[in-house]
């Protein structure tokens, strides 16, 4: 159905897409895999024709359906579009017009394709949003995507992919920045059009993703495809080491305190970290269990003043982290996640209930006071590029941070700092927006260390970085804190994270601790239906 | 909004969210033709002996309205001066009440803005209604007011000017501080336990005053032409000044038969608006942009 | 970005709207008192005697007895604190007292005015609109030259003075080729000048603003996802990406108008239209007092309904700013 | 004179048609020309309201509404016989009370008038005799009486249209002319028709009857360019105040007429203050009218239209004296009389400079007032009297401003017009009564001469009747008055109107040079 053979695409003399070949079969679902960059949204892009206005594309062979497509004009491509291949964007929450309903949106392609009376067509918008699972489809036809959550918006997006049955579906990153539940539910609903018959070109830079959909994977690397197999052949037995390090690099069943980014480790050396995980769960710190939490919150509630009243974001919540010890905080979007770090940074005042730093109720100092204690704490979110004065460079944020410690302990020099996190001392004299996304968050976790801080809140520190590039940080930050015994919050939305990095978990729903306790035990036998649900929900690498 | 928060806007489309291109690292032709054009007329203004080539203010009513010529570049005007003279006499003076006007501007916009940003609700509210109530009396009609007030000529034509451009300095100064007070960044120095003051010193103010500066060029050009209005209608720049709207203002009643005397000083105004936004933008991407 | 909202989202989002909308009402009032307030009190500043305006301007040769008892016909012999609430109290009802120099009542004389001014006002902006539209959609992502050619034309178009604009309009379309009447004789012809005049150096604004929305329009992702449904690209250029570069457009409107009001004094004199600028113009030269109170309240009324205008429409135009919590 | 355009040219007249006028004047805000009393209302009042008597071309006082007049021995009675069988517009009769009641109007404080107040400011009373006959009594003789009758400001309403109170009656007043106010839409224009019932045309009008004109739309376009290129698009077909620059075009071409009418009374010029330094030194006076070259200005900036004066007076004016020698540039001469009155130092812009202040003479001007030629003249003004020394500082102001300076005696020279019929204005303009300022804060007598012999002169003229002994004494006052240096003369107040060649038969009446349209009529 999809034929195609050395595909090229080049940007102003770079090649970013060498040479891929692939094929794609009524109702098979051919997945593409590689790190950021390496090529894959320009590849789904290239077999509709919208590389982009500056792309060259060159071709053996492009065809769909059988037509040739390789010397096309911009009119055959608008006839091949939606109604032979719907494509599915990679982001998918500004993908719809902002400015006009989802339902006109959907009726494009039935517009511009069929002919077709208005009535109709808004009937047939109207059931494609029931097939997507809309929960209300006649409201949703009439909102705008401002006013769609991020998983509706995605199903309005494959409402309009679908509209005219297109034999081929092309999903680019269909559930990158989608809730696990929610993501759950989107593969689910993709994998009910394979079921029918409709192939399926799936791209995810997370294995794990793909594993529960693909029949085959290509692996792509710098615009070209190093592996290909089907998916129990790639997965089970990789042939090259980018393969087996994308792999490596999927968090969840990977224990805590093994490393991610390592690739060929010892069977050996494997057992080990295992078993020392596995000691360290069972025996949850039992010297750390009698000290007093480093930092607490006690029963701490925060509410916003919305326009009807209150809306109480934290709802008591009590929590402690010791030190040398990691807590995971998971929960969905909006739980109140990011709230309860910023409470434990005394950035904002809880309602009522105290947020302790050892011994000390710090969230009733006044900022005066707290201020001498502040390089005790330090933090890392996930923007880190808005956490740097865009007018300074490297070396000047490091070097700030560093003289900011009142304490008089000499601040390690900003080339130690950056050494401790793997970047070349060269990086001081950069920007960092010239940086890629890894080495900024480098650079914070630098930062954040410059003041040597005892507790380290790190707030969806990874979710902006694709696998690879997250393997080599949470291994970095488990070294740090490691070696430092830093107590550490940590939170993130990915399950798969929170389990791999952390000693004990909280789990938060609607801005209340639903379950705590150790990680693996919440995790294998979970106590509380929506961490259940969530668990279910995360998809795997095995079963 | 105002124009100038539109101009704001744009400042930060082009600055902000399109991705730096290579282009962007290269100063580009507009913005050289810019930069010397702005030397130009820095020339002009502190020797204007050395590029104009007669006495701006000579008469010779024998030699009126001739057109443009190689002894008079720019031709004579009604009283046979030299057009060409009185243009770049008139930088000083055109520049002056630009920049001054824009200052002024700028001046009560910071205090204004500062005071809404840094001195609580309460005052953010009261101020921010007061901006506009300022707002509610458009550019000239507050000039005009002033004017009435304080009778006309170049001083009260400038502060005037700068009055109503206030009001909108005020919105994006406040908006300005209020956003960066809130960015990420001063959050993670907060984080690091640095004082209020330091914050304020290395982080707020710097980041603030570079768009600030670049507003403040884009509006010079637009004062000149505020200013001009005011001239024309008999309430800007005294006699014999040669400044750029009065000599429009004046050499409008000879549009017919000298067009040169409006065309010139009218193409200068243009040019500096031109210019200094041009080189306006090109600061916003440098301050913006990869280093 | 948004996400879905912890409460009810429809109720949450009726509350907003009322409270906003109550914000607006009271932001309005609070604007006009202030503007009646201040205007009341800077006009005491002014020199020169109202009573020597009433009787005809500094020029007459009044009599002591004349000046006195204009002092007391129109109150000016009571102290400020009571001139200013009985000020105010005509105001609730609506008086704006008598021209000076006309003695009419103000009332009717702006209200013969208003039409004329608003009609060339919003021509004036639906015009700019439809220019800096075109120009912007012409010129914006087309290459290097386009756009060069277009950020010149409005960069120019917004450094042109109205009265030297129009001059030359004169020059060219009635003086020179005789197409259309330099002075508005009431028809729709005689419009034209005056309402180019005032669009044209507004345009060059609004395409500013325009092309750059539009740019950032056109990189959104949106559009290739539309095009991806096969929608051609004049079809993205007329279904997406016009609206964006509208909406900024929509929100300067306020701006613009108080603008063209401004601009209003100098072509209302230059083409000889009866307005609100030229009554404001003639009244300060007089010094009469009510009028100049009057226009500038009217105005201030003006921006203030259109303040609201825009807010409502941009409301509508982009769903995104419902749901933002308030300002 | 005046330059009438030639009627005989085009065939007979033809009645009907509406002719639209375009006046850069200011939109009067009154248009009974009792109240207050400026020249835009004297303008348009010409059209449908008339006077007692006229003046005809060569300066001869002739009969209108008054058929003839006669005069006691001792000059304080004046007998005015009336006009049978004419009616005011509105049905009222025209009579001797008529005039009595228009008199007392002029002379009410409540009417707030002023130019006609002053111009009658010797009438005591006026008895009606009967029906026809009306009696001015004067408190003293005056020789301008009639001059002052002629003019528009004190010209005749119906009693009926004054009885209706300020408001109404400034909207439409209601006179005998040969127009009636239609309609007056604020900013934009008023609408004349014709009196079909017209019966009293001045002695020296071309017709009887009826005008030809069915209407006149009077607009109001202050801006000299679109005045001018609308007359040339046709838009309109009467405009006055043309720039200097478009009537020397419109002389070219046969497109338009250009009637040239100078306004009367004074002529245009700058007066010296002499009531204070540097100006309290006659030396330095006429240094100042030596140093300043202002003959090639005049040339260049109108275009030939506008001729240099030497007298106090309008070219108009029968008395006018003039004496170029006067006034002959001589800086050599000018900087001679600097040096002997002590202003011997410069400083380093190339001022004079005496005791540590600096020879600057200030000059405001109104930019209500004056067009953008007289500006730029005074420009000249400004660059030439710097050769000797001078600093002159202009300052633009509006006219409250303007008066404002005046009145605090913040000038050191300025240019005021005053148009008034007949040389009596010379006792206005410079009769040392007219320092002191009226309550309103208002004085003519800019220069503040102050000298008794003017005084006694000037009184004494206004009291003559006999011709030749008034002119005499006339010519010796403006022999003193130009001898002191005290004005520098530069052309008559500039009047003019450019008509579309269609429009025939229009003239300016020689009065106040104010347009008729009587006897116009629209050609082709
Ligand atoms: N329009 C374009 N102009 C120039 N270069 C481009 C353009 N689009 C993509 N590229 C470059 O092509 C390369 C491949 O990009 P692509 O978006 O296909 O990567 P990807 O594999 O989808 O990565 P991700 O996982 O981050 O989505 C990148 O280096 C990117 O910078
Ligand atoms: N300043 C604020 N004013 C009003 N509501 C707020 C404010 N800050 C957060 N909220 C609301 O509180 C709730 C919790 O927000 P929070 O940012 O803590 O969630 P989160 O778990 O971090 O979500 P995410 O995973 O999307 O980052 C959200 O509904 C949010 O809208
Ligand atoms: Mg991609
Ligand atoms: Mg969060």
């Amino acid at each position: 159905m999809l034929d195609v053979a050395d595909l090229r695409v080049s940007f102003g003399g770079t090649e970013v897409v060498r040479g891929v070949s692939l094929r794609i079969s009524p109702g098979e679902c051919v997945a593409i895999v590689g790190e950021s960059g390496s090529g894959k949204s320009v590849t789904a892009r290239a077999l509709l024709g919208l590389a982009g206005s500056n792309a060259r594309t060159s071709s053996e062979r492009l065809r769909v359906r059988g037509r040739e497509l390789g010397s096309a004009g911009e009119r055959e491509w608008q006839r091949v579009r939606a109604r032979d291949v719907g494509l599915i964007l990679q982001d998918a929450l500004v993908s719809l017009d902002p400015l006009r309903p989802v339902g006109r949106e959907i009726e494009d392609p039935l517009r511009l394709h069929e002919r077709m009376p208005p009535t109709a067509r808004r009937a047939r918008v109207l059931e494609l949003l029931h097939r997507v699972g809309m929960p209300d489809p006649a409201l949703a036809a009439r909102q705008r995507s401002g006013e769609l959550s991020g998983g509706l918006r995605q199903r309005a997006l494959i409402a309009a992919a679908i509209a005219l049955d297109p034999p081929l579906l092309i999903a680019d990153e269909p559930t990158t920045a989608l809730d696990v539940s929610v993501q759950a539910r989107i593969l689910a609903l993709l994998a009910r059009f394979t079921a029918n018959g409709t192939g399926l070109l799936l791209i995810s830079h997370d294995l794990a993703v793909v594993r529960e959909l693909a029949d085959r994977i290509l692996v792509m690397r710098d615009g070209a495809v190093i592996e290909e197999g089907t998916t129990a052949e790639v997965l089970g037995a990789p042939r090259t080491a980018y393969t087996r390090a994308l792999i490596a690099a999927v968090p969840s069943g990977t224990p805590r305190g093994m490393p991610l980014s390592v690739v060929d480790r010892p069977p050996a050396a494997e057992a080990e970290a295992v078993a020392t995980a596995r000691t360290a769960i069972e025996t949850p710190l039992p010297a750390l269990r009698d000290q007093r939490p480093l930092l607490a919150l006690d029963h701490v509630t925060k509410t916003f003043e919305v326009a009807d009243g209150r809306f109480t974001a934290v709802d008591d919540v009590s929590l402690s982290v010791h030190r040398g010890e990691t807590l995971g905080l998971v929960g969905e979007s909006g739980s109140g996640k990011t709230t309860v770090a910023r409470l434990a940074l005394a950035l904002t005042k809880p309602d009522s209930g105290d947020v302790v730093l050892d011994g000390t109720e710090w969230s009733r100092l006044r900022e005066a006071e707290r201020r001498p204690m502040r390089p005790r704490i330090g933090a890392i979110y996930q923007d880190a590029l808005s956490s740097f004065d865009p007018r300074w460079n490297v070396g000047r944020i490091l070097a700030d941070a560093a003289s900011g410690t009142e304490r008089g302990a000499p601040a390690p020099g900003v080339a130690a700092l950056l050494q401790q996190v793997g970047l070349a001392a060269s990086v001081a004299h950069r920007r960092p927006l010239t940086l890629s996304g890894g080495q900024r968050q480098r650079v914070a976790i630098a930062r954040a260390l410059a003041a040597s801080p005892e507790v380290l809140i790190c707030d969806e520190p990874v979710s902006a970085l694709d696998v690879t590039i997250q393997a080599q940080i949470l291994d970095l930050l488990d070294e740090l804190q490691r070696s430092r015994g830093l107590a550490c919050l940590f939170i993130s939305h990915d399950l798969g994270v929170v389990r791999h990095m952390a000693d004990r978990v909280a789990v938060m729903q609607g801005g209340r601790i639903v379950e705590a306790g150790a990680a693996e035990q919440v995790f294998a036998q979970p106590a509380h239906p929506y961490t259940a649900q969530l668990v279910a929900d995360s998809p795997r690498l095995v079963h | 909004m105002s124009e100038l928060e539109l101009r704001q806007t744009t400042v930060e489309a082009s600055a902000e969210h399109r991705p730096p291109r290579r282009r962007d690292r290269l100063p580009r032709v507009g913005t050289l033709l810019a930069i010397a054009f702005v030397l130009f007329l820095v020339a002009a203004t502190c020797f204007p002996g050395l590029v104009a080539t007669q006495d701006p203010n000579q008469i010779a009513a024998a030699e009126a309205f001739r057109s443009p010529s190689l002894a008079h570049w720019f031709g004579t005007d009604e009283s046979g001066r030299d057009v060409y003279s009185r243009v770049i006499a008139g930088t000083g003076t055109s520049l002056l009440i630009g920049v001054t006007a824009t200052a002024i501007g700028l001046a009560l916009g910071l205090a204004l803005g500062v005071l809404a940003s840094f001195g609580g609700r309460a005052l953010d509210f009261g101020v921010s209604r007061v901006v506009e109530v300022l707002f509610a009396f458009p550019g000239l009609l507050l000039a005009l007011l002033v004017i009435v007030i304080y009778g006309p000529g170049p001083v009260t034509a400038t502060i005037a000017v700068g009055l109503s451009t206030a009001p909108g300095y005020a919105r994006i100064i406040r908006g300005q501080l209020v956003s960066i007070r809130s960015a990420q960044f001063v959050e993670s120095a907060r984080v690091l336990g640095h004082s209020p003051a330091r914050i304020l010193a290395r982080h707020i103010v710097p980041n603030a005053l570079v768009p600030i500066f670049v507003l403040a060029t884009l509006g010079i050009g637009q004062a000149i032409v505020w200013a001009s209005a005011l001239s024309y209608l008999g309430l800007g720049a005294q006699p014999p000044a040669a400044e750029w709207g009065a000599m429009l203002a004046a050499g409008r009643t000879y549009l017919a038969g000298a067009w040169w005397m409006t065309v010139f000083p009218g193409l200068m105004i243009v040019g500096t608006t031109i210019a200094t936004t041009v080189l306006g933008r090109a600061l916003a991407r440098r301050g913006r942009g990869p280093s | 970005m948004t996400r879905g909202s912890p409460a009810d989202p429809r109720r949450q989002r009726r509350g907003r709207t009322i409270r906003h909308a109550g914000l607006l009402v009271a932001g309005a009032v609070f604007v006009m008192w202030a503007v009646a307030t201040l205007t009341f009190f800077a006009i005491r500043l002014i020199p020169g005697d109202p009573a020597q305006a009433i009787l005809g301007g500094p020029g007459s040769q009044a009599s002591q007895e004349a000046l006195d008892q204009v002092r007391r016909d129109y109150g000016l012999d009571q102290p400020l604190l009571v001139q200013y609430l009985a000020m105010l109290g005509r105001l609730l009802t609506g008086d704006l007292g008598s021209s000076y120099a006309l003695k009419v009542p103000v009332a009717d004389l702006l209200g013969a005015q208003l039409g004329g001014t608003m009609l060339l006002a919003l021509l004036s902006l639906v015009l700019a609109w439809i220019l800096a539209l075109g120009l912007s959609l012409w010129s914006t992502g087309r290459g290097r030259v386009s756009t060069a050619v277009g950020e010149g034309i409005e960069l120019t178009a917004a450094a042109l003075p109205h009265f030297w604009l129009a001059a030359v309009l004169i020059a060219i379309f009635s003086s020179g080729l005789g197409w259309l009447p330099p002075v508005a004789t009431g028809t729709p012809a005689g419009l034209v000048l005056p309402v180019v005049t005032l669009a044209v150096p507004l345009a060059g604004f609004l395409a500013q603003v325009m092309r750059e929305s539009l740019l950032d329009a056109m990189q959104q992702p949106f559009v290739v996802s539309a095009r991806a449904r096969g929608e051609s690209t004049t079809g993205v250029r007329l279904r997406h990406t016009v609206r964006h570069a509208a909406l900024p457009g929509i929100s300067l409107s306020g701006w613009a108008l108080g603008w063209l009001l401004s601009g209003a004094v100098v072509v209302e004199t230059i083409f000889a239209m009866p307005g609100l600028g030229r009554t404001l113009l003639q009244a300060v030269t007089l010094r009469d007092i009510p009028v100049v109170t009057g226009v500038v309240l009217l105005i201030a009324l003006v921006y203030v309904l259109m303040t609201v205008l825009t807010d409502v429409s941009s409301r509508i135009a982009d769903p995104r700013l419902r749901q933002e919590a308030n300002r | 004179g005046c330059q009438a355009a030639e009627p005989e040219a085009s065939g007979d007249p033809v009645s009907g048609g509406t002719v639209t006028y375009a006046s850069g004047d200011a939109e009067p805000t009154c248009l009974d020309p009792h109240v207050g009393g400026n020249y835009p209302q004297a303008l348009i009042a010409g059209q449908f309201l008339e006077s007692l008597v006229s003046r005809d071309e060569s300066g001869e006082i002739i009969p209108w509404l008054a058929d003839s007049w006669e005069v006691s021995s001792d000059g304080l009675v004046w007998d005015f016989t009336l006009r049978d069988g004419v009616t005011f517009t509105d049905g009222t009769p025209f009579d001797a009370e008529a005039v009595k009641v228009n008199v007392e109007h002029l002379q009410d404080p409540a009417t707030q008038s002023s130019t006609g107040y002053l111009a009658l400011d010797k009438v005591e009373q006026v008895e009606v005799v009967d029906d026809l006959e009306a009696r001015f009594v004067l408190t003293a003789p005056d020789s301008a009486l009639l001059e002052s009758l002629s003019q528009p400001w004190t010209a005749i309403q119906s009693p009926a249209g004054i009885a209706r109170g300020m408001e109404e009656n400034c909207q439409a007043p209601v006179g005998t002319g040969p127009f009636i106010v239609d309609e007056w839409v604020k900013q934009d224009h008023i609408s004349l028709v014709r009196n079909d019932d017209y019966s009293s045309p001045p002695a020296d009008a071309a017709h009887e009857g009826p005008a030809y004109l069915e209407g006149i739309e009077w607009r109001f376009v202050p801006d000299s360019a679109s005045r001018y290129a609308a007359l040339q698009g046709g838009q309109v077909d009467v405009i006055d105040n043309p720039q200097p620059d478009t009537i020397a075009a419109a002389e070219q071409g046969d497109a338009f007429t250009w009637i040239d009418a100078p306004r009367p009374g004074a002529s245009n010029r700058i007066e010296l203050n002499s009531g204070q330094a540097p100006f309290d030194d006659e030396r330095v006076r006429e240094a100042f009218i030596r140093a300043v070259d202002v003959n090639d200005g005049i040339d260049a900036l109108f275009f030939g239209t506008a001729e240099r004066s030497y007298s106090a007076l309008s070219s108009v004016e029968a008395l006018a004296y003039s004496d170029e020698s006067l006034f002959e540039t001589d800086l050599d001469r000018a900087n001679e009389l600097l040096d002997e009155a002590g202003w011997t130092e410069r400083d380093a812009e190339g001022y004079r400079v005496k005791d540590g202040a600096r020879l600057t003479l200030r000059f405001p001007v109104s930019t209500n007032q004056s067009i953008p030629a007289e500006q730029s003249l005074f420009e000249q003004v400004q660059a030439t009297a710097k050769d000797a020394g001078f600093e002159v500082v202009i300052e633009l102001l509006d006219l409250s401003g303007w008066y404002g300076a005046l009145f605090a005696h913040e000038y050191e020279i300025v240019s005021a017009p005053y148009t008034k019929v007949g040389p009596d204005v010379l006792r206005i303009v410079y009769h040392s009564d007219s320092i002191t300022p009226a309550p309103s804060g208002y004085f003519a007598n800019l220069s503040q001469l102050n000298d008794p012999d003017v005084d006694a002169l000037l009184t004494e003229a206004a009291a003559t009747s006999e011709p030749d002994a008034r002119a005499e004494l006339y010519e010796q006052a403006q022999q003193l008055i130009l001898g002191g240096y005290y004005l520098l003369p530069l052309y008559d107040q500039q009047n003019s109107f450019l008509l579309s060649t269609e429009v025939q038969g229009a003239r300016a009446i020689s009065t106040v040079s104010t347009p008729s349209f009587y006897d116009a009529w629209l050609a082709g």
